[in-house]
């Protein structure tokens, strides 16, 4: 009955936070929004026996991309003005048709059985401990792991190359 | 002799190289003989095997040259048959002629050695087209067909109309190029393969009627390309600024019969579609009345001929659509003969005039040009169907099994009669108005008769249209017998007694005669009968066919692109716009749609989401 | 691990360290073009041969799964699968990445010190590429998704002093990100139906299906969905097309090529490999659907482009046509693999010569070109112009360019598949296409001239010459002989 | 008081309400960081699904599957904020709706 009442207010603050996040006219409530959402999916996890994924969710997503999030925002401004759906009048009543229709269509095919593969693969006593999670990971998905290099080796020199403005921009003036 | 075939082609290409590449250093006239000569050696290479079939000890033969699409299945392959043979002797016998002539006529122009180049590389194209063993080496030809007349037409390219008129060629082929695409592709679905034999052999048990169908209605799409049907035949008359050589050989030899040629070889595909076979029926009915009627008011002694050549094509598409297609070919074969005479007469004449091509300004040139005068005698009895000459017998047949289908194809009869009628007409009206009557020259002008290398090939088409007819008579089938083995056991038409036959050939002789003699009347007189005003300015015009499609197709096409963007106007002219500006202001309706907003491209990825969402489900039967 | 087993990973290996190297030789050797240009050329190439060297190896010692948790013998869930359709897969990323460089290079050289760092996105963006079709794990092409389409959304916005470069790159990545985020949904309630990721294996999405009758299927067809969605979006079939016309025409010339060409060879792999190699049983339930879609793209690309006034816009819609080609391709199943190879292998070397073109023109750098600017190429270059109008009819399916034997082959199969209605409408937009790729043939043998972009005879650097070379090359060779080829993607059936 | 226990739908359900609303804040906002913040939530939703599915079938793929769902995402954010920026400093402004300029 406590998983109960857990899952109940963790996915009301979820969906709460979500919600206001979308409909939020100020970012940084967004942000904050989006933050409240994903503290309650990491408490989610940690009834879902996904410790080593909480603990991630909390460190990286919670910490590190939500402050590189506000960081931004407060780099560029809060830019209050910005009302949704003004300029284009459809798309308010387009958004609330997919979204509604989206989730119904999800719920609607799901409603006899969310699962139907067979459980007989896995292990019922499996918990998502560091250990069970290194253990596939480092198993497994090495070479899944060693690539996501490739990734990150992405993500730092294009973020240079987009945000860094030294003196190669004038290099660009040969192309035009 | 029959292992040389693959000669008959490589020889004219290789003739178009030599001229295309060493022409300026050879020269005139040698690079004409080196033309002609490519030709004839392709007729007589012909000759030997032809022969066999016509004894009756040959077989049918397909000749492997190289692999060419090996995962098709596609190969290089010539068929030699008897339709194939007839086309080929058809295609460089009177091909060869026109070489001669040309020689003559072209003389002094100083693109002479490139003329006979593209000549050639006509002859090969054709050449290719007739002895092709299945659709996909068919089509090479056809392509190429299409290419050197474009290059033909155009080739006084400085006169704009001249130009215009290779452009216009071009195009409305392209039309008919389309139909020949998709219909390969329906057959290759069908089955699997592009070889006549195959195809042929079990089209029967493979084809259903409405693949049949299909095929055969796009196929006939791209033969009114080639040969000039409704409504595609508006190049044909304007494909007349070319060189009169060209007119002769592009209305007579070669390309307008291709799209007979391919329909008649594709018999075993109509005989599965009555359908099409009726639609090609009558629009052939209504091609052939139609030109003829705009053939009587024409002045130019050439757009007489041009639309002469419509109306007979028409004719020979009826006799297909009916099922005769011995009888099509054969109107073809005659055809070849007194059309090319007919155009190299008109050359001749116009020569001779040094350019004057106005009827009105001719007359009494029987004294002057005596061999032109008598051999385009012997043309003009033939087309107008006078016995025993060769047009009597052919249109004679394809009239009798219109006739023989009875029903509702009584009435294609009687337009074909009707035709007959107006085309012994007009037919009399060109020869009277030209050779006979009071000399209405122009002072400058100082009619004479051709040089010998023009006046020969008059002299052995006049020979062939008087005495070729007698290939064929109801009473002698021997050309029947001749090209049975192309047709693959496709009945002969029946339900014709020899008193029917006789009484339907004396009912196209007395028309004919009626109308030649109606038109004597009227125009063997010292005054000419004023034509101007009303039904002659409209029939004159063509009735503003083309100026029907500029305002319907090009018209709003041109205005369409001008509005999205002006460079289109180079891109397509004429008729293929009319298909552009439908599909193109669908295309302008939805550029809106592409707002350039990153959300609303956004909804419509996710409406578009949900959608394919709610389908797959529904398809799988999760709901 | 043996060391032979690297060689399923040679391909991203060689790359990845060829990036690597890039990196330092960028800091010792001060960036200078001269000396880390070749080594990029190197490595594309070395990646091909990796290639190369798999599909031999697979045809020695047969194909197989590889990186489980310990027992070979029993792959539960294998991460890397090595078999003739990712070697060809490689060799094909490897040459396009070759020369979609070549083409580049004139961007590239002129990006001063950025150049190394365009370059390390490209190779490791085509790294992705591949990992998208050697993975059985519906995750990792996931990854492999995301590797390449991040690399992909900063080349579209790397010149940044051209207007739109930014605008194109903002659109690319947040729709791309959206339809990147629908396919990971689709592969979680995949999950969630089959209990698997891997499409192969003891536990594998195949093995679901053969064990057992889907009685509930359900939340399986909503992942299919997405899944497709997804794919179809990174392939720019429509409706989810809509990103690529503008993406591509703010984007610096020099590096669509490579965008369009490769994202199109793996998305089509990967989606080859999931529904054919794990969903075969419901063909009849994503087959039609797929056709729907193969259909609209035909019309919808094929009209659009009709109407464009812009090269790349009309290049990208062109794109989006051949998208329905290639997907009426799979809708013919197993059957059509072949045509999809064949049209992938060479379709990829016709646009990425395509945008060559378009660059050597209007300078690597530019965003928008329109058409007028093509206008008189021939007089100005004329032998860029006769390779583009190569490149031009090969697109346009007309025969003895490869373009034509592809479109045969795909028509062949969906016939044969029972689509005939599909066949029809791919011909009638083939025929009506023929109209806009001929608008740009006929432009550049105009002889009028745009005055803006000058009169001049054109400088062609060697490089974008040989980029352009090959690619006409390979759409008339594969053309005029297309059984080379064909031989080889017919062994390339993955399962 | 009937007994309840939490299923797997229950998380499902969530994630899939999750995930829907962070397709209406994609196509309801114009700032573009907003636009960027309802993807990240998609993503966590897809997350979610991935770890219950992963411990109702006792199939630790399911968790390994979200940790590099997290690692995908952190990479995507600092290229993504990156264009963010890119664009603000160009254009002043990150109203996706005022990018339209390629259309057509």
């Amino acid at each position: 009955m406590s998983e109960v009442i857990v899952f109940v207010i963790f996915a009301a603050v979820a969906l709460v936070g979500a919600i206001s996040m979308v409909s939020a006219r100020n970012p940084v409530y967004s942000a904050m929004g989006l933050l409240s959402t994903m503290f309650s999916l990491a408490v989610l996890y940690v009834v879902l026996d996904a410790h080593l994924v909480a603990a991630v969710q909390v460190i990286i997503y919670a910490g590190a991309v939500m402050t590189l999030f506000l960081f931004v925002i407060m780099l560029i401004g809060v830019d209050k003005a910005d009302a949704y759906g003004r300029q284009v009048p459809a798309q308010r009543i387009m958004t609330f048709v997919v979204a509604i229709g989206f989730f119904a269509a999800i719920a609607l095919a799901a409603r006899s059985a969310w699962i139907t593969g067979s459980g007989a693969f896995g292990d019922p006593e499996m918990n998502g401990t560091i250990e069970a999670v290194s253990d596939e990971l480092f198993g497994t998905w090495t070479i899944v792991f060693l690539s996501t290099v490739m990734l990150l080796t992405i993500a730092a020199v294009g973020t240079i190359a987009l945000a860094y403005f030294g003196a190669e921009v004038e290099d660009e003036e040969a192309l035009l | 002799m029959t292992d040389l075939i693959w000669l008959v082609v490589a020889i004219p290409l290789v003739g178009a190289a030599v001229n295309l590449f060493l022409g300026k250093r050879i020269g005139e006239p040698l690079s004409g003989w080196i033309g002609f000569g490519a030709v004839a050696a392709s007729f007589l290479i012909a000759v030997e095997p032809m022969l066999g079939f016509f004894a009756g000890d040959s077989e049918p033969s397909t000749h492997f040259l190289f692999s060419w699409i090996p995962v098709l299945g596609v190969n290089a392959e010539l068929l030699w048959d008897p339709l194939s043979a007839l086309l080929t002797m058809i295609v460089t016998g009177v091909g060869a002629l026109i070489h001669l002539y040309s020689i003559g006529y072209m003389h002094g122009d100083e693109r002479f050695p490139r003329f006979f180049s593209y000549l050639n590389l006509f002859i090969a194209s054709m050449l290719i087209l007739v002895l092709a063993a299945n659709y996909a080496v068919m089509f090479v030809g056809w392509e190429l067909v299409g290419l050197s007349s474009y290059l033909l037409i155009s080739f006084w390219f400085t006169k704009p109309t001249a130009a215009a008129a290779g452009k216009k060629a071009f195009i409305v082929n392209r039309i008919g190029d389309w139909g020949f695409l998709v219909a390969m592709m329906l057959i290759f679905a069908a089955f699997g393969t592009f070889d006549f034999d195959i195809i042929f052999g079990t089209a029967p048990g493979v084809l259903s009627v409405t693949m049949a169908t299909a095929i055969t209605l796009l196929l006939f799409v791209a033969a009114a390309g080639k040969s000039a049907q409704l409504p595609l035949y508006i190049w044909l008359p304007d494909a007349m600024e070319g060189p009169t050589p060209v007119s002769a050989l592009i209305h007579a030899a070669t390309m307008v019969t291709a799209g007979v040629f391919m329909m008649a070889r594709s018999a075993v595909l109509f005989e599965l579609a009555p359908v099409s076979g009726g639609i090609v029926a009558t629009i052939g009915a209504a091609t052939a009345l139609l030109a003829a009627v705009i053939a009587v008011s024409q002045r130019d002694i050439k757009r007489v001929l041009a639309y002469s050549t419509i109306s007979q094509l028409g004719y020979m598409v009826l006799g297909v659509g009916v099922g005769a297609y011995t009888a099509g070919v054969f109107h073809l074969t005659t055809h070849a003969f007194f059309k090319a005479l007919l155009f190299l007469g008109a050359g001749s004449v116009i020569h001779a005039m040094s350019g004057e091509q106005d009827m009105a300004k001719m007359g009494g040139l029987r004294k002057k040009m005596p061999i032109t005068f008598f051999t385009m005698g012997a043309a003009w009895l033939a087309i107008s169907g006078i016995f025993p000459f060769s047009g009597f017998w052919s249109k004679d047949e394809i009239l009798a099994a219109t006739f023989a289908q009875g029903g509702a194809w009584y009435l294609l009869w009687g337009i074909g009669i009707v035709v007959a009628v107006l085309t012994a007409f007009y037919m009399t009206r060109l020869f009277v108005l030209t050779f006979l009557g009071k000399p209405r020259w122009d002072a400058d002008a100082h009619p004479h008769e051709s040089p010998a290398s023009m006046t020969i090939p008059l002299i052995v088409l006049g020979a062939f249209t008087v005495s070729f007819g007698l290939v064929n008579t109801p009473f002698r089938l021997s050309f029947e017998h001749f090209l049975e083995p192309s047709f693959h056991g496709i009945p002969h038409v029946e339900g014709l007694t020899n008193v029917l036959i006789t009484s339907l050939a004396s009912v196209t002789l007395v028309v004919a005669i009626a109308g030649i003699v109606v038109a004597w009347r009227r125009y063997r007189v010292d005054e000419l009968p004023v034509e101007v005003g009303g039904w002659w300015d409209r029939a004159l015009v063509g009735f503003g066919v083309d100026d029907l499609y500029g305002r319907w197709i090009v018209a709003p096409g041109r205005r369409a692109s001008e509005l999205a963007s002006r460079a289109d106007a180079v891109v397509l002219d004429g008729a293929a716009h009319g298909i552009a500006t439908g599909v193109r202001s669908a295309g302008e309706a939805l550029k809106p749609v592409q707002s350039g907003r990153v959300r609303t491209y956004a909804g419509i990825l996710a409406v578009a989401a949900v959608a394919l969402v709610v389908v797959t489900v529904l398809v799988g039967g999760g709901f | 691990m043996e060391s032979a087993s690297l060689l399923p990973v040679a391909f991203e290996v060689a790359l990845l360290v060829g990036a690597l190297l890039l990196l330092l030789v960028a800091v010792v050797a001060e960036r200078k073009a001269s000396v880390w240009g070749p080594l990029v050329g190197v490595t594309f190439l070395l990646s091909a041969v990796a290639g190369l060297w798999q599909w031999m190896d697979v045809a020695d010692n047969g194909g197989g799964l590889f990186f489980s948790s310990q027992n070979f013998a029993i792959v539960r869930s294998p991460m890397v699968v090595m078999d003739e359709f990712s070697a060809l897969a490689a060799m094909v990323l490897g040459t396009v990445g070759f020369v979609s460089f070549l083409g580049s290079w004139d961007l590239q050289s002129r990006l001063g010190k950025r150049g190394v760092e365009f370059s390390v996105l490209m190779l490791l963006g085509v790294a992705g590429l591949h990992m998208m079709t050697a993975s059985p794990n519906l995750v990792v092409i996931f990854v492999g998704l995301e590797t390449a389409s991040i690399a992909f959304y900063i080349l579209a916005g790397f010149t940044r002093k051209t207007r739109e470069s930014d605008e194109s790159a903002l659109k690319y990545f947040l729709l791309g990100s959206l339809a990147s985020a629908l396919f990971l949904y689709g592969t979680a309630l995949t999950f969630a139906a089959t209990g698997s990721l891997s499409i192969y294996g003891a536990n594998s999405i195949r093995n679901f299906f053969a064990d057992q009758i889907v009685t509930d299927p359900g939340i399986l067809l909503v992942g299919l969905a997405l899944m497709l969605v997804g794919l179809m979006f990174k392939t720019s079939a429509a409706p989810f097309h809509q990103w690529a016309p503008d993406v591509y025409q703010g984007a610096p010339s020099g590096a669509v090529g490579l965008m369009a060409a490769g994202v199109k060879v793996a998305g089509f792999a990967a989606l080859a490999r999931i529904f054919m190699g794990g969903m075969i049983s419901q063909v009849d339930i994503w087959a039609p659907i797929l056709a729907v879609v193969a259909a609209l793209s035909m019309i919808v690309g094929t009209v659009m482009a009709l109407v464009q006034d812009d090269v790349k816009r009309l290049l990208a819609y062109s794109g989006v046509a051949h998208a329905g080609y290639l997907l009426a391709a799979i809708v013919a199943g197993p059957e059509g693999l072949e045509a999809l190879w064949f049209y992938l292998a060479t379709y990829a070397f016709m646009i990425v010569g395509a945008f060559t073109v378009v660059s050597i023109v209007n300078g690597p750098g530019a965003g928008p070109t329109p058409i007028s600017s093509l206008k008189g190429l021939a007089s100005r270059s004329s032998e860029t112009a006769w390779l583009m109008a190569i490149i031009m009819l090969g697109m346009s399916g007309m025969p003895f360019f490869a373009g034509f034997v592809g479109k045969v082959l795909a028509f062949v199969a969906v016939e044969e598949a029972g689509y005939l209605w599909l066949v029809v409408v791919g011909a009638l937009t083939t025929v009506i296409g023929l109209v806009f790729y001929l608008r740009v043939v006929i432009t550049m043998f105009s002889s009028e001239t745009d005055d803006s972009a000058g009169v001049d005879s054109l400088e062609v650097s060697i490089t974008s010459r040989f980029a352009v070379v090959i690619a006409a090359a390979v759409t008339l060779t594969f053309g005029v002989l297309p059984w080379p080829l064909l031989d080889f993607v017919r062994s390339a059936i993955p399962f | 008081m009937i007994a309840l226990a939490v299923t797997t739908s229950w998380y499902m359900m969530l994630a899939a309400a999750l995930f829907s609303i962070g397709v209406a804040g994609v196509l309801m906002r114009r700032n573009a960081l907003v636009m960027f913040m309802s993807i990240e939530l998609m993503l966590n939703s897809v997350n979610l699904t991935f770890v219950a599915v992963g411990s109702d079938l006792g199939l630790i793929e399911g968790h390994v599957a979200a940790l590099f769902v997290i690692v995908v995402a952190a990479a995507e954010v600092t290229v993504g904020l990156a264009i963010i920026v890119a664009v603000f400093r160009k254009r002043a402004s990150a109203d996706a709706d005022q990018l339209a300029e390629l259309r057509g």
